[in-house]
């Protein structure tokens, strides 16, 4: 760890805030992208199972 | 040589996107974590800064891609409204909400920066107000988006306020400019000023600008799946629908 | 009546249906009082609890129309006046969803509005607390309004006409109560008005309300 | 016994007296259509009898709890689906099963649409879907058939003849021929207010 | 000379084709109805007409400023009286005297109401009487009759025959008879899009 | 086109139809003012240019609703899409007619209003100069927002949030005229900005605006 000195809170709390809202924006494009993933894959076997029939 | 249009089809640009993805979030994530690690624990203090010149790393790519990101989706909406490519119109969507974030951090860690460097959280220096207006415009931009059911007439309308927006959001510019001058420091990337960032700031600055291009394109690219798969889905239930 | 919340609360979170507009609205009100007054940190600090105060009560006041007249409009108040609710429950509850929806979040949000406008740190908290215990009182009376010119095609700015003046109290002491907080001083007495508008109004305003919307149903 | 009885009722919209002497009874079971040619103000007694507005002199028996309302508009949210906007109205009058209200006006195939993206015809299957969701014994309905096609308008009679069957009653106003014989036929204009009536509400206290 | 024909036209309503294939020709004097079941795309076909919306494919000969549409609404305003309402359309349409419109529809009577205290039928002729103003020859109607009582319907019937007497033409969306048996029926539930076309529009860059 | 805005501005005057409804809304925010943020008279006078300048577009935006959303609804535009007249002549008398009833009456109220907030005597000129140049722009650009967003059902909310943003360099420019003149510096730059917005934003905004009408009536 470097010794930030007097601006220890200030520097810890820039990084701190700005990966949370990095990962926050990952997290939730990843989860939105599973769900309509899935959602598509749902229709897709559902056509599939249809146009075999 | 392919036409770059063929990736305007969607289902090929799915493919193709699939391919690139992996590659792309691996160099981003690695820039990243490189610069930043490189920039927090192996660059000296600044004379004056102190240990908060560490914040460039995070602020100075974020407050570039912010910008970046209007300009792709004023380009994406140009090419929506001229050549009418689906890829284009969800690429902007998909875009809004990265640039919004990116908007935020540097807001966000500029405003950490500025209590102990100016002595107090916010000043309505020009080059952060006019910050706060660009986040202004992603508001709206994204509001419509989801204000409107159509996707099609969505697209056409948020395009038409992207452009409308891009020319008052640089008219505000000027007019903030004019209003009140300002405490920021002006522009230091450009090579002619070399002597504003030391070498030692400047390689690692570069690395971590590089990791959040590289976030962005891949964060773009995968938004812009995902509505390709929500627009394909809605697609075939629609035509379930008329079959049955 | 729970059906009522959920619903009103599911057509709010809908696409287009208006959840953090206020907000959205409150941000950029409170953006365009520096571009107005001019930049000067400390005119800004002086001005804060007020403008804050101010653009919540806007906010509020912007999304009124909503409340009642989207209801109005497609006949669905025709049919809840008919239907097995008594219309002062029907009132409260849009009253208590347009709170949630749209001063809640602004409760939240002021602190981070305030360090736009350099408020000064002592004033942080009792602003918020002002907010909390303040804008319910601007919702209620706020529906009150609504029920008032439901009649009246785009009725917004006349509703607003109407329901400012009303809205003199409860601003005059939930900006005291900011500003108070934000010097540093006593701020007992108006928080003490603030909490009893905002009951004696919920309490009483949901009659008067249900009275005039079924005038104006009639 | 669920009844509904009206005695030299008189009506009024705006400041002016429409009709007046009205009067019927209607037992469980029986249908009443109102008619009359535009104007005469079918729309105007159907509220009254609603209780969305007071009458201007007679009474009514009958009716308040009992009565269900459709009137011009359905009450319909464009964003909320078929069966969101149904089951609302099905919590708000306390009854449950929204089903079989679809599928008496062939609504299941769409019960996941928002209600903003159906045709003309298909949200007023919709807002009329919502009177089988209401448990109520009496219907008042002001032209319930309007942008409905035939075989829509019979579905409408098979359902109010269900009703009744079931020993409800309707009063219904419409213009055209809903396909109901049984109903009793109601022609309101020959209780049009005379002219001196006609200015008789609150006007009076000036005269 | 005006004419209206339409060749091998699709239409599409939000982002799904409803009707294609469809193809007419209207001479001067002809009428058209336009029939088929709740949802079976007339509206949006006489949308497209009227050049509100592009069509999906194929080409609209004639209409452009020869056509003059009405809606599902009428474009009253309720605080202006019924001979302001008309008045101000004539005047959008550069044509004078509002007298015979308000004849044809029985409205001189109410010509200093206001829009806002008309019933829904009274309205509904106001809405009709503007079609008159236009002074354009070809007709495009979305149910007009809905409200109008049996007189009133006469009263349509009879002006679209003076109409159609002058060399105008007219589309007509409706689901009751209007009682003009030398109009043509066109049903448009046979031209009903495939399942294959029915998601071909903007969706199909996603199929 | 004539009937068009005769039609606007007996609308506008018939009862209920908005006119007076801005200058009083302009007034009632004026009047809160002092209530939000104490009764200081060299505080208020500070701000006072500020105020009048965010009153009078704050007025402007909460009217802009009845700009076309009246018009949308009961399917007059539609129909005016479909009638021999240009849309984007059309929009543009729209927003004249919006400009007499709600601008206009403003730049007059605005000096009587100046007393209440302790306005300097030398601010009074270049107050009423500044919102007359100004305030066009604001009934243009609001005219491009109500196109935007005429399809969404009660998009008043969205609306303002659309179009404040817009506002941002008009309320620069004005609030800054009208603050030089009252300390009594040089106006001639912001006057200048403040007039090429307005021409500027007159002859281009109603391509725009026609544009996204027509997508919205698609
Ligand atoms: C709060 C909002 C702030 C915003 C929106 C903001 C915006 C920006 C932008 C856009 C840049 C890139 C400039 C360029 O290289 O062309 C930048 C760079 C920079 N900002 Fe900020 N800034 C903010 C606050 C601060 C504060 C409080 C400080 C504290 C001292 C600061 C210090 C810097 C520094 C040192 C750079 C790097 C410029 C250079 O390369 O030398 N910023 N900022
Ligand atoms: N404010 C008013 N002042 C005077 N007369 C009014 C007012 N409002 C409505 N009327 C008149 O009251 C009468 C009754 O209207 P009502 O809507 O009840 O008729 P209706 O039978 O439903 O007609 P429709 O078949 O056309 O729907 C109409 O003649 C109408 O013109
Ligand atoms: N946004 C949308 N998405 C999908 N389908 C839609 C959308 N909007 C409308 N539709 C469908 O388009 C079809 C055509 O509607 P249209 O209003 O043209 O029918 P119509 O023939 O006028 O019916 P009606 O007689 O009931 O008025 C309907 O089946 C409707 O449900
Ligand atoms: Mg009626
Ligand atoms: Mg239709």
């Amino acid at each position: 760890m470097p010794d930030l000195g007097k601006y220890a809170v200030t520097v810890l709390s820039a990084y701190g805030a700005s990966i949370v809202l990095l990962i926050g924006l990952v997290l939730i494009s990843l989860r939105a992208g599973r769900k309509a993933r899935r959602a598509l894959e749902a229709v897709e076997t559902r056509r599939e199972i249809k146009d075999e029939a | 040589m392919a036409s770059i249009w063929e990736y305007a089809n969607p289902v090929k640009f799915l493919r193709t996107s699939e391919k690139v993805l992996p590659v792309l979030w691996v160099l981003a994530g690695a820039c990243l974590v490189i610069g930043l690690i490189w920039g927090f624990f192996f660059t000296p203090d600044d004379y004056r800064q102190g240990s908060t010149v560490k914040i460039i790393y995070l602020h100075v790519p974020a407050a570039l891609m912010a910008i970046n990101a209007w300009l792709m989706m004023l380009v994406a909406s140009l090419i929506w409204l001229v050549r009418r490519h689906h890829v284009s119109a969800l690429a902007a969507k998909a875009a809004a909400p990265v640039g919004v974030t990116m908007t935020l951090i540097a807001l966000v860690t500029g405003a950490i920066w500025g209590q102990p460097m100016w002595g107090t959280w916010w000043a309505w220096d020009p080059r952060l107000t006019s910050f706060l207006i660009l986040f202004l415009f992603y508001l709206g931009y994204m509001a419509l988006w989801a204000a409107i059911e159509d996707p099609d007439s969505a697209a056409d309308l948020t395009s038409v306020l992207c452009l409308v927006g891009s020319v008052f959001a640089v008219l505000s510019r000027y007019a903030v400019l004019f209003w009140n001058q300002g405490l920021h420091q002006g522009a230091s990337l450009s090579l002619d000023k070399e002597e504003n960032v030391a070498d030692v700031f400047y390689l690692p600055l570069l690395v971590c600008i590089a990791g959040f291009v590289l976030l962005f394109l891949a964060l773009v690219l995968y938004r812009t799946g995902t509505e390709i798969r929500l627009r394909r889905t809605q697609a075939l239930i629609r035509r379930e629908a008329a079959r049955a | 009546m729970r059906a009522l919340l959920l619903r009103d609360l599911r057509l709010a979170f809908r696409a287009g249906g208006g959840f953090g507009l206020g907000l959205a609205f409150f941000l950029i009100v409170t953006v365009l009082v520096p571009f107005s007054v001019g930049p000067q940190s400390e005119l800004l600090t002086r001005i804060a609890p007020g403008v804050l105060w101010l653009g919540a009560l806007l906010a509020c006041l912007l999304s009124l129309d909503r409340l009642l007249a989207l209801d109005w409009e497609d006949g669905t108040l025709d049919l809840l006046a008919t239907a097995p609710v008594p219309l002062e429950g029907a009132l409260s509850v849009k009253a208590l969803a347009h709170w949630l929806v749209t001063g809640l979040p602004l409760v939240f949000a002021a602190p981070v509005l305030g360090v736009l406008l350099n408020l000064a740190p002592a004033g942080y908290l009792w602003l918020v607390i002002s907010l909390a215990v303040g804008t319910p009182a601007l919702s209620v009376i706020g529906a009150f309004g609504a029920a008032l010119t439901v009649g009246i095609k785009r009725g917004g700015l006349l509703l607003s006409l109407l329901v400012l003046p009303l809205y003199v109290p409860t601003l005059i002491f939930g900006a005291e109560v900011a500003r108070r907080g934000a010097q540093g001083l006593e701020v007992g007495t108006p928080l003490l008005m603030l909490a009893g508008i905002t009951f004696g109004v919920a309490a009483l305003m949901p009659f008067a309300s249900a009275t005039v919307l079924r005038m104006n149903l009639r | 016994m669920t009844m509904l009885e009206i005695r030299d009722l008189a009506v009024a919209r705006g400041a002016a007296c429409v009709l007046e002497g009205l009067a019927f009874t209607l037992a469980p079971g029986q249908a009443l259509i109102l008619r009359g040619p535009n104007g005469s103000g079918k729309t105007t007694l159907l509220r009254t009898l609603a209780g969305l507005q007071p009458p201007q002199a007679g009474e009514i028996l009958g009716g308040g709890e009992e009565i269900a309302y459709a009137g011009h508009s359905d009450g319909l949210k464009s964003m909320l689906t078929v069966a969101e906007n149904l089951t609302f109205w099905a919590e708000i009058y306390g009854t449950r099963g929204i089903d079989p209200a679809l599928a008496a006006f062939e609504l299941t195939p769409l019960r996941d649409r928002l209600a903003g993206t159906l045709s003309a015809g298909q949200k007023r299957r919709l807002g009329l879907a919502r009177m089988l969701v209401t448990g109520r014994p009496i219907w008042a309905m002001d032209e319930p058939t309007v942008s409905l096609d035939a075989a829509s308008v019979e579905l409408f009679a098979a359902t109010v003849r269900a009703h009744l069957g079931q020993g409800g009653l309707a009063v219904i106003a419409t213009h055209i021929d809903l396909g109901l014989p049984e109903a009793h036929v109601f022609d309101v204009s020959r209780f049009a207010a005379r002219a001196q009536s006609a200015a008789a509400t609150s006007d009076e206290a000036f005269l």
